[in-house]
C-alpha cells in the first residue's frame, strides 16, 4: 500500500453488454451513495444488444463532482476483447481486478499496478446453486463482493443496494447476495490488498436520490398534465418515454375501470409522431414527443408546420452523437444550432437547456407553458448523459403549480369579445389568441393552415399581409428571451470566464476548481436557453475573455453568440469544443483555458481572419 | 318580406349551415362536386359543426376542406401527413367528429405510410381519397393510382401499375372500406353518412376527375370513362339512427349493415352479389375489377366489430384535452414514496 | 399626350390564371426582345390552378435593368376581382387598358390616368371563328393587340413573338394573329392615345436569349453528365425537372433502339428522392434531385448521410416563401442557412448561389464537380424568380470540358495502389479515395455506414478514431472555400458597399445607380458560394459599412457572415431584408441605404446589444 | 502440408469467400442464421462478389449486411431508406446484383412507403426482411408486424393487428414473394436463389427469432411457435441454368416455374395445392393462415413475366455509371439549334 487515497477515485468496470454487469454496477453505485459518499456514474455501452464491449465508469468524490474523470483508479476487468487497452488505460498506482484466466502478458503485464485475479468462473460453476445461464450473469455480482472487500464498502449499504435493485424479486435479491459474498469471502482468503483506495462512511449525500435525466423529464412532463405522447423508439431517448408509459400507467389509469387519462402512441416514425403531437396540440391536449439526432432531421417539415400556423408541441431531444446514425449510444450537443432553426425558411424555435436532473425536471414542465404561452414548438435539449446516466440530485419538488395554459378563448371568453382574430396581435406581444375545436361557439372555427393566411387565418397571398404575420412571429419569437430562465451567473469579478450549457456545467464546476489551482480564478456563465436572455450579453460585457466550452464540433453556440454579439464582444470569445462521444471531463476544459491564459501573456500573432474558428481541443 | 321556408335538420341547421368558403379550384372539377355531397352528408346527418375537425393534406384536393362547413375547425396540415395530425386530434379530444379529405398523391405517394398505419390502428375518422389519378396543383404529373400506361398531359406515360388504395385498405385490416364516384351523389351521400356513424377509420376513395389534367380520353379517372365502366356492386341507402325504418324504399334483396351508433345502412345490390362483410370476396372483387378494367363503387366492405384507436387505447371518455391538471398528477403521497425509493 | 416615355415603363397584365394570358404576355415579351429592346418579366401567380389573380409585369428598359419595379405605369385589366386594387396601383400619368364592362367607380374612378375600355368579350364573341372556349382564351390576345397599337410595338416584332409561341401549331398561331389584329384594329378605330408610353427599335438585345433558370440548370446537368433524375413535384423546381427529362428524352435516346442513357424517376417523396440520388451517386452514376422548401425539409436526414458517409450529390433548391407550405408561388431566399448546416449533428455542406441564369447553368455543372470532388452533397440555391421567369441572357456555352469526377479508384487504379482506405486522408485535403460498386478487384469493396468508421470504414466506437473521422470531414468541407467560385467584386475605393447573392443581384445592380444618383457611390459584393471564400472578408474590411440585402426575414447571410468574421468587421455589416414573395426591386435597397447613410451623418445614439438585428427594411 | 480441398463453385471460389465481417448480434438470433443462409445461396449460385451490393436499413437485422460477402460493396443506410438507395444504385449500375436485408421495424413501420414503391417499380433485387415482431436494436419494442395481444419484454400487451409484409406485396403487385423460417436452410436457400435469378423485387419475408427480446411463449416469432405452426407451402429446390435439369430428387407433384436467367424453381408441394402464379390464390392462402395462426412457409407468389424498373425505364444495357460524358451531352450542332431557338 503506497498511501491512502480515499472515496476520491475511480472504478471501472470492462465487461460485455448483456453479461447482467448493469446490476452489479448499479449495486456499486448504490451502496456508495447509501454510505453517505457521493458518487458519479457513467455507462459508455455500444450500440448492440450482446457481447460488445461496455465501460461503467464509477467516480467516488468527496466534493461531489458529476463530471466523467478520465483516470482509472480501479479496474475491474471481464472482457477479454478489450482486456489489455483497459489495463493500459489504468493509472500508474492502480488497481486491476480480473478473471484470473485473462493472460498477463503483452500490455497487460505491468508491473506499477496491483493485481488482484479473481476466478469468477470457476466461482460461479463451483459455489452457485444455479442455472448455467444464471451463472454466468452471477459471475458480475461477484466482483461487487471483491470490490466491497478491498475498498470497504460497508456490507449492510451493499444489501440494501441489491435489495433496492431487485426490489420486487426477493429471491433474486437472496441469490444475487450470495454471490457477493462469495467475491467477498474469496478476497478475505485469497487477495492482499496493496493499492490506497478505500471508502469511508461520509455525509455527502443526505437528502440527494439517485435519478437519470430521462425519469425527470417524463415525471415533469407527467406533472405539466401532457395528455399525449407520440414517440418512436429511438436511443437515448426511447427510455424517456418508456418511463412516461410506465408512471402514467401508474398513476393515471382508474382502478375501476381501467380507463387511461393518457395516450402513448408508439408511432411509425418520427414524422408521423411529430403529427400526432401537432394535432393533439392544436385540438387542446398538452402532446410531447422524444426522440434524438435522426428523428430530429424527419421532424423538419412539421416542426414548421407548427411554427408558422402556431400550435404549441414540446420536443425532446436527447442528443446522440451525430451525423447521421453516428454513434446511437456516445453522447453529444451537436443539436443545438439545428433545432433552434429547424425548418426551411425563416423558422426560430425556444430552446430549454437543462443541465442537471433537477433542471430537466424543471425545464419540462416548463417547456408547456412555454410552448402554450407562446403558441409554437418547444425543444428540450438534453442528451445521453445526462439523460441515460445516473446522477446524484435533490428530489424533485412535488407540484403544485398552476399551468399556464397562454391565451385560450374558449366560448364563454368568446362571448365577452366583441371582434376575434386568429391571427391577431391584441397585445403588443406577437401572441395571438387562439380557440381549440370543439368549442362550442360558432365564432370559435378558424381553418389552420401552413400556407398563407392573414390576421382572420383565411388564405392570402398578399406579399404585406404575409410579411406582416411572419414579423410578428418574429416578434413573438423574441418575447422568448425573457420568457426562457435567466442564464445562471457565477461572478466574482474576475476578467475571465467560462460559458457552457447543458450537461457540460458539471465538467465545468470541476474545471473552475481546477483552474483555480493553477491560480487562474473564473467566473462562470451557464446558458439556459435560446433565444439567449439579455443577460448574457450583460455577462460577456463584464468580461475580458469568455471561453464557450461545448460538446460538438462546430462551436454551435458560440456561433450563435456571434451571430447576435456585437463584434466587439464577440471577439472575447474562445471555443472550446469536444465531440468524441464521451462525456466531457473537467480537463478539457481547464486544459484548453489553462493554454489560452498562458498564450494571452505572450505577444499575440497576426491572426487569420477566422482564427477564431479553429478548434481549441 | 317572404322568406323561403328551409328545410332544417335535426339540430335545426339548413343546408347552407354546412357551406364553405368559396371554391378556388377549377369550374367542373369533380373536388367540387364531392364537397357538395359532404355538405349534404353532414347536414343530413345533423353533425354539430363545432364538432367537427376537418382534416386535409396538400393537393387541390386537401383545399376543399376549406369549402364546407365554415364554423367548423379545419387544419390543412402537411403533404402526406394528415392521417397523424388527425390521429393527434382525435386522441386529444374523442368527441370530434374528424373529417379528412386527401388526395391520391397526398395518400398513395407521400402519405402513404401514414395511410397504412392509420388504417392499422382504426383511427376514429371518415378519410376521403378524391382520386383523381394525378397530380393535380402540380399541374399533372401522374400519381400513384394513375393506370399503366396512361398518359399525362405532358411528360412520359406512366410506366407503373395502379396502387389500389381501397384494396390496399382492406388487404391492412381497414374497418370500412367504400369507393364511389364524385359525380355519383346517390351513392356517395349515403356512404359518407354511414362513414361518419362507422366508428373506426370510414376509408372512401372517391373517383374524381381532374379537368385540367386528367379528364382526357384514355384516363380511367376521366368523366366519361367512370360512365363507361361503373359497375356498382350495391347502392346505399343509410338511416340514421333516428329515423323509422319505415322508409319509401323495398329493402328487397338488399343487405342491411348496423353500424355503431344504431344507424343502419342497406345496400341494394345491383352488381354481382357482393357481401360487404366478406373480406376475401372484397378483394378479390377489386382484384378481378381491376383486370377487367371495371371500377366497381359502392360499400366494399365494412366490419362494425373492430375496436377503434381510443377503444384499443382505453381512454377515458372525456376528452383528454379537457382534463384539468389536478387529475392529471400523482398524489402528494404517491409522489413522496417515488422518491424515497429513489434515495 | 403629356410627355414621352421612350422604351422605360412597366406594363402589368392583372389576369386569372388558367385563362391563357401566360401566352399573350410572352408574345409581348418576346416582340419587345425581337425589337431590340431589353425586357424583364415577372410572373407572380397564384397556388392554384385555375380562376385566381395573377399579375405578369413587363418590364422595358434601355439599360437592360432585370430586376422588378414597383411602379405600374401600363396597366391591363381583365380580372374583376382585383379590377379596384389594380387600378389603384397605376401611377399618376399611367393608363390602364380594360375590358370595357369593368365598373369605373370607386377607387377604380381616377382621373389622373389614361383609360382605355376594351370591350374584349364582346369583340371575342363576335370577330372571332373559334369555339367558345377557345374565344374565351384569345380575348387576351386581343389585348396584345391593343397594347401593340398603342405603344406601337413593331407588327413583324410581334408576329414573330406569336409564331415563336406556337412553333409547333401554325394554325393555331394564325388564330392567334387574328385575335391580335383586332385589337389592333379596335384601338385604331375606337381609341386615342393620352398617354406617354411607347417603344422604338434599339439595339439592346443582340447576342441574348430569353431563358428561366430551370431550363439553364436542367442543361447545366445534361452538359455535366448527369444520368439518374429523381424528383417530386413541388412549385417552383418542378419545372427543372421537367425541362430536364425533355431535353433527355430529345438528346439522350437511341434513335434506333429507344434505349435510354438516362434515368428519371418521380418518386413517391423527398425521402425517396435523394435516397435514390444517393444511392446512385454511391454505385457512380451523376445524379441530382430539385426540390423547394418542404421538400429540403425532408431531404434533411439523407443529406447528413450523405455528408457523414462521403457521397456526392447534387441538390437544386429553387426557393420559394417559407416557412411551412407558405407561399408556394412566391420568391424567397429562405433557406440559405438551413441548406448550409442540413441535418443534425455537426454537418457543413457546399452551397453554390448563382445569381444569373448563365450562372445557374454554370453552377449546375460545377456542382457535380464540387460533389465529386469533395465527395459530399451540394446544393444549388436558386429562386422561384430566378428559376420561373424569363431572363435575358447571353446564350449559354457549349462545354466540351472534361468533368472532374473526383478521387475515384478503377481496378487499374487500385493495382497500383499498395494500401487504400475508404476514408484515410492520404494528400492532407481531407479527402479520401473511393472506389464503386461493381469493381472487379477484390480490394475494392468497402462498407459504406452512416454509423462510427474508421479509416478502412470498418465500424467503430472509438472516441479518437470518431473525433479525428469528423474532423477530417470540417477540413475537407473547408476546402470549398476555395473551390467555389469566388465573390463577385465592383469596386472602385468606395467606403460604402452593398453585398448580395443569387437573384438579389439584378436589384443591386439597379440600386447602385440609383444611389449614385443620390450621391452615394458604392461598391459590390456578390458572394457565390458557401463556406465564404476568403476574399469576402478581406473585401469587407476595405469597407466601412456593408449593407447585407437578401430576401429573408432574418438576414440569414448577415448572421453567416457574422459568425465567421472578427467582430470588428461583423460590425461593419448592416442589414436588408425584403420578405414578402415578391420578387425584390431596387428600391427596397437604395432606400434603406440611403436612410443609413443619412443616419451615419447625423450623431448616433447609443445601440442596443442586438440593434443591428433589427430589420431594416 | 496436406490441404483440405474445399468445393468451388463455378466462379471457382469457395464458401468461405462468401463469408463477412463477424457478428455482433446475440448468439442465437434468428438473424445468423439467416446470415448462413444467404452465404451459401450466393456461394451456391456463383455470383460475383464485386458485383453484389449489400443495402440495409438500420437494426439488427440491417447490421448483418456486413456479415456475409466480405469482398461486395455494402451500404447500411438510414432506417427506412434502404429501398430508395438501392433504386439509385441499381439505376445507376444496372450490373449489380442489389440484395438487400431489412427487418420489420425497418420496412413496416419507418420504411412502409418506400418498401410499397419499390414492389410498385418492381426494381430488381432480393430483399430480406429479417422479421421478428420486435425492434431489436432498441430493446424490444413491438414492430408492426407483432401479433395482435403478443406482449414485449417490457411495456404494455400489442393492440394492433400486425401488417402482413407479404399479403400486403401481393395485394401491390409484387412479382416474386416468399416466406420463409430462419431455421429452415434447406427451404431457404432455395428460395433466396430464386429470388435472385428473379428479375424484379424478390421479397423474402422470414421469420426471425429475437432470443433477446421476443422468443418467450406467446410470441408467434419465437422458435418454439414457428416450429409448431409451420405449415409449408411448398419446398422449393432451385435449379440454376448450367445445372441439368435431372436432379436428384422427384418433380412428382411439382409445379415447375422457370425465371428470368433461364434456371427453375421446382417446388414440391407439402401443404395445400398452391399454384404460386396465382395471386388472388396466395392472397386466400395468406388470409386463411392469418386467421387459423398458421404460419404458411414457400413460393407464395411469382410472376417472371413482370418488366422490372429498369426495363420499364427503358435504360441502357450498359451501367449508366460507365457512360462518358461525351455520349450524355448533345452535339454542338444540337446546341445551337437549341440556343437559337431562344433568341
Ligand atoms: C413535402 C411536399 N412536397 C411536395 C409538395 C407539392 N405538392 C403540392 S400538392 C401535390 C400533389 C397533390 O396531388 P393530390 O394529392 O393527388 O391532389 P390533387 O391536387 O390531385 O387533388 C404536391 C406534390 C408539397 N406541398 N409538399
Ligand atoms: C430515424 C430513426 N429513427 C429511429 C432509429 C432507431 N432505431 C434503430 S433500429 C430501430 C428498429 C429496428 O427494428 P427492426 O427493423 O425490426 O430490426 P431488428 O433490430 O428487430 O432486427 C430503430 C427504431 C433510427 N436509427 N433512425
Ligand atoms: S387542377 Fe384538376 S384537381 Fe386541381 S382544381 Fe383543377 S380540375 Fe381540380
Ligand atoms: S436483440 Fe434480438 S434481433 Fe437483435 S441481435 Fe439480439 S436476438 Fe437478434
Ligand atoms: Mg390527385
Ligand atoms: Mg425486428
Amino acid at each position: 500500500m503506497t498511501g491512502d487515497v480515499l472515496n476520491d477515485f475511480c472504478i471501472q468496470a470492462a465487461t460485455v453488454n448483456g453479461s447482467g454487469s448493469q446490476s452489479s454496477n448499479l449495486v456499486i453505485t448504490k451502496a456508495l451513495h447509501h454510505m453517505g459518499i457521493p458518487v458519479a456514474a457513467k455507462n459508455v455501452f455500444p450500440s448492440n444488444i450482446e457481447g460488445q464491449p461496455t465501460w461503467y465508469d464509477i467516480r467516488v468524490t468527496p466534493q461531489g463532482y458529476q463530471a466523467r474523470k478520465r483516470t482509472v483508479d480501479i479496474l475491474i476487468a471481464m472482457n477479454p476483447a478489450t482486456w489489455e487497452r483497459d489495463v493500459a488505460n489504468v493509472r500508474p498506482g492502480g488497481a486491476v481486478i480480473h478473471e484470473a484466466a485473462l493472460p498477463r502478458f503483452g500490455a497487460a503485464d505491468r508491473d506499477d499496478v496491483s493485481w488482484y485475479p479473481v476466478p469468477f468462473a470457476r466461482l460461479a460453476r463451483e459455489k452457485l446453486e444455479a442455472k448455467p445461464d444464471l451463472r454466468k450473469y452471477l459471475q458480475n455480482m461477484i466482483y461487487v463482493g471483491v470490490l466491497a472487500e478491498l475498498i470497504g464498502l460497508d456490507p449492510a449499504a451493499v444489501e440494501q443496494g441489491v435489495r433496492d435493485q431487485f426490489r420486487t424479486k426477493p429471491k433474486a435479491a437472496d441469490l444475487n447476495l450470495a454471490a457477493v459474498q462469495i467475491g467477498v469471502d474469496y478476497t478475505r482468503e485469497n487477495l492482499v490488498k496493496t493499492d490506497p483506495f478505500r471508502v469511508a462512511p461520509m455525509d455527502g449525500t443526505r437528502g440527494t436520490v439517485l435519478l437519470d435525466g430521462n425519469r425527470a423529464a417524463a415525471l415533469g412532463s407527467l406533472m405539466a398534465g401532457c395528455t399525449v405522447l407520440a414517440w418512436y423508439p429511438i436511443t437515448p431517448s426511447s427510455s424517456l418515454c418508456e418511463a412516461f408509459i410506465d408512471y402514467a400507467e401508474r398513476y393515471r389509469v382508474d382502478a375501476a375501470t381501467g380507463e387511461r387519462r393518457f395516450a402513448a402512441i408508439q408511432a411509425e416514425d418520427e414524422l408521423a409522431a411529430i403529427g400526432i403531437v401537432l394535432g393533439a396540440e392544436w385540438a387542446g391536449a398538452r402532446a410531447m414527443t422524444a426522440t434524438s439526432g435522426p428523428g430530429i432531421s424527419l421532424m423538419a417539415e412539421l416542426t414548421g408546420l407548427g411554427y408558422y400556423a402556431e400550435i404549441p408541441a414540446v420536443i425532446f431531444d436527447i442528443q446522440r452523437v451525430g451525423p447521421s446514425t453516428g454513434l446511437p449510444t456516445r453522447t453529444m450537443q451537436g443539436d443545438l444550432s439545428f433545432v433552434h432553426t429547424l425548418s426551411h425558411g425563416d423558422t426560430r424555435h425556444p430552446v430549454l437547456l437543462p443541465g442537471t436532473v433537477l433542471e430537466v425536471y424543471e425545464d419540462a414542465q416548463r417547456s408547456f407553458d412555454v410552448a402554450d404561452r407562446l403558441q409554437t414548438p418547444v425543444f428540450v435539449l438534453s442528451d445521453l448523459d445526462l439523460g441515460m446516466n445516473l446522477w446524484m440530485t435533490a428530489p424533485l419538488p412535488y407540484t403544485e403549480r398552476a399551468v399556464d395554459r397562454g391565451k385560450v378563448l374558449d366560448a364563454e371568453a368568446l362571448e365577452q369579445v366583441t371582434e376575434w382574430a386568429r391571427y391577431r396581435d391584441v397585445d403588443g406581444d406577437g401572441i395571438p389568441y387562439r380557440t381549440l375545436p370543439g368549442t362550442a361557439n360558432p365564432r370559435a372555427a378558424y381553418f389552420t393552415r401552413g400556407s398563407g393566411h392573414d390576421e382572420q387565418a383565411l388564405y392570402t397571398e398578399d406579399p404585406d399581409v404575409y410579411a406582416a404575420n411572419v414579423d410578428r412571429l418574429r416578434r413573438k419569437i423574441e418575447g422568448a428571451r425573457t420568457l426562457l430562465p435567466a442564464p445562471l451567473v457565477e461572478e466574482a469579478g474576475n476578467r475571465v470566464a467560462i460559458c457552457a450549457y447543458g450537461s457540460t456545467h458539471h465538467a465545468v464546476v470541476e474545471a473552475r476548481h481546477q483552474l483555480a489551482d493553477h491560480g487562474v480564478e473564473t467566473d462562470y456563465l451557464r446558458i439556459r436557453g435560446l433565444p439567449l436572455h439579455p443577460a448574457v450579453a450583460e455577462f460577456i460585457a463584464r468580461h475580458d475573455r469568455v471561453y464557450v466550452a461545448e460538446q460538438n464540433r462546430d462551436g454551435q453556440m458560440e456561433a450563435l453568440l456571434r451571430q447576435e454579439l456585437p463584434g466587439e464582444l464577440a471577439d472575447r470569445l474562445r471555443s472550446i469544443r469536444h465531440f468524441n462521444g464521451v462525456p466531457i471531463d473537467a480537463e478539457a476544459i481547464s486544459d484548453p483555458v489553462l493554454a489560452g491564459e498562458q498564450a494571452q501573456r505572450e505577444p499575440a500573432e497576426h491572426q487569420a481572419v477566422d482564427a477564431h474558428r479553429v478548434p481549441v481541443a | 318580406m317572404a322568406v323561403a321556408i328551409e328545410k332544417l335538420n335535426r339540430l335545426g341547421l339548413n343546408r347552407d349551415d354546412y357551406k364553405g368558403a368559396h371554391t378556388t379550384l377549377c369550374a367542373g372539377c369533380g373536388h367540387n362536386s364531392i364537397t357538395n355531397h359532404i355538405v349534404k352528408a353532414l347536414y343530413d346527418s345533423a353533425i354539430e359543426p363545432h364538432l367537427i375537425a376537418k382534416m386535409s393534406g396538400i393537393g387541390c384536393s386537401s383545399k376543399a376542406a376549406a369549402y364546407f362547413v365554415e364554423h367548423a375547425h379545419g387544419f390543412n396540415g402537411a403533404h402526406g401527413r394528415m392521417p397523424s395530425l388527425a390521429t393527434g386530434a382525435k386522441l386529444a379530444n374523442r368527441d370530434l367528429v374528424v373529417f379528412g379529405v386527401s388526395g391520391d398523391g397526398d395518400t398513395a405517394s407521400i402519405g402513404l405510410g401514414q395511410y397504412c398505419h392509420m388504417i392499422r390502428r382504426n383511427l376514429d375518422m371518415t378519410y376521403i381519397i378524391e382520386n383523381n389519378g394525378v397530380y393535380g396543383l402540380t399541374k399533372g404529373q401522374s400519381s400513384a393510382t394513375a393506370d399503366l400506361g396512361s398518359r399525362p398531359k405532358r411528360g412520359p406515360a406512366n410506366r407503373y401499375e395502379q396502387i389500389d388504395i381501397s384494396a390496399l385498405a382492406i388487404e391492412l385490416g381497414a374497418s370500412f372500406v367504400a369507393r364511389s364516384f364524385s359525380g355519383d351523389g346517390k351513392q356517395l351521400v349515403p356512404l359518407i353518412q354511414a362513414a361518419l356513424a362507422h366508428r373506426g377509420t370510414g376509408v372512401l376513395d372517391v373517383i374524381s376527375p381532374c379537368v385540367t389534367f386528367n379528364d382526357h380520353e384514355g384516363s380511367t379517372k376521366s368523366y366519361a370513362y367512370v360512365k363507361d365502366h361503373d359497375a356498382p356492386v350495391n347502392t346505399p341507402d343509410y338511416i340514421a339512427p333516428l329515423e323509422e325504418i319505415t322508409v319509401d324504399y323495398e329493402p328487397g334483396t338488399g343487405q342491411d349493415v348496423e353500424l355503431h351508433d344504431g344507424s343502419h345502412i342497406l345496400l341494394r345490390k345491383i352488381g354481382p352479389d357482393h357481401d360487404a362483410r366478406d373480406r376475401m370476396a372484397a378483394m378479390r372483387l377489386l382484384f378481378e375489377a381491376r383486370q377487367s378494367g371495371e371500377i366497381v363503387t359502392g360499400l366494399l366492405y365494412v366490419n362494425p366489430e373492430a375496436d377503434d384507436l381510443c377503444t384499443r387505447e382505453a381512454l377515458t371518455s372525456r376528452p383528454l384535452a379537457q382534463l384539468p391538471v389536478e387529475e392529471l398528477r400523482p398524489s402528494r403521497e404517491q409522489w413522496d414514496a417515488l422518491m424515497a425509493g429513489l434515495a
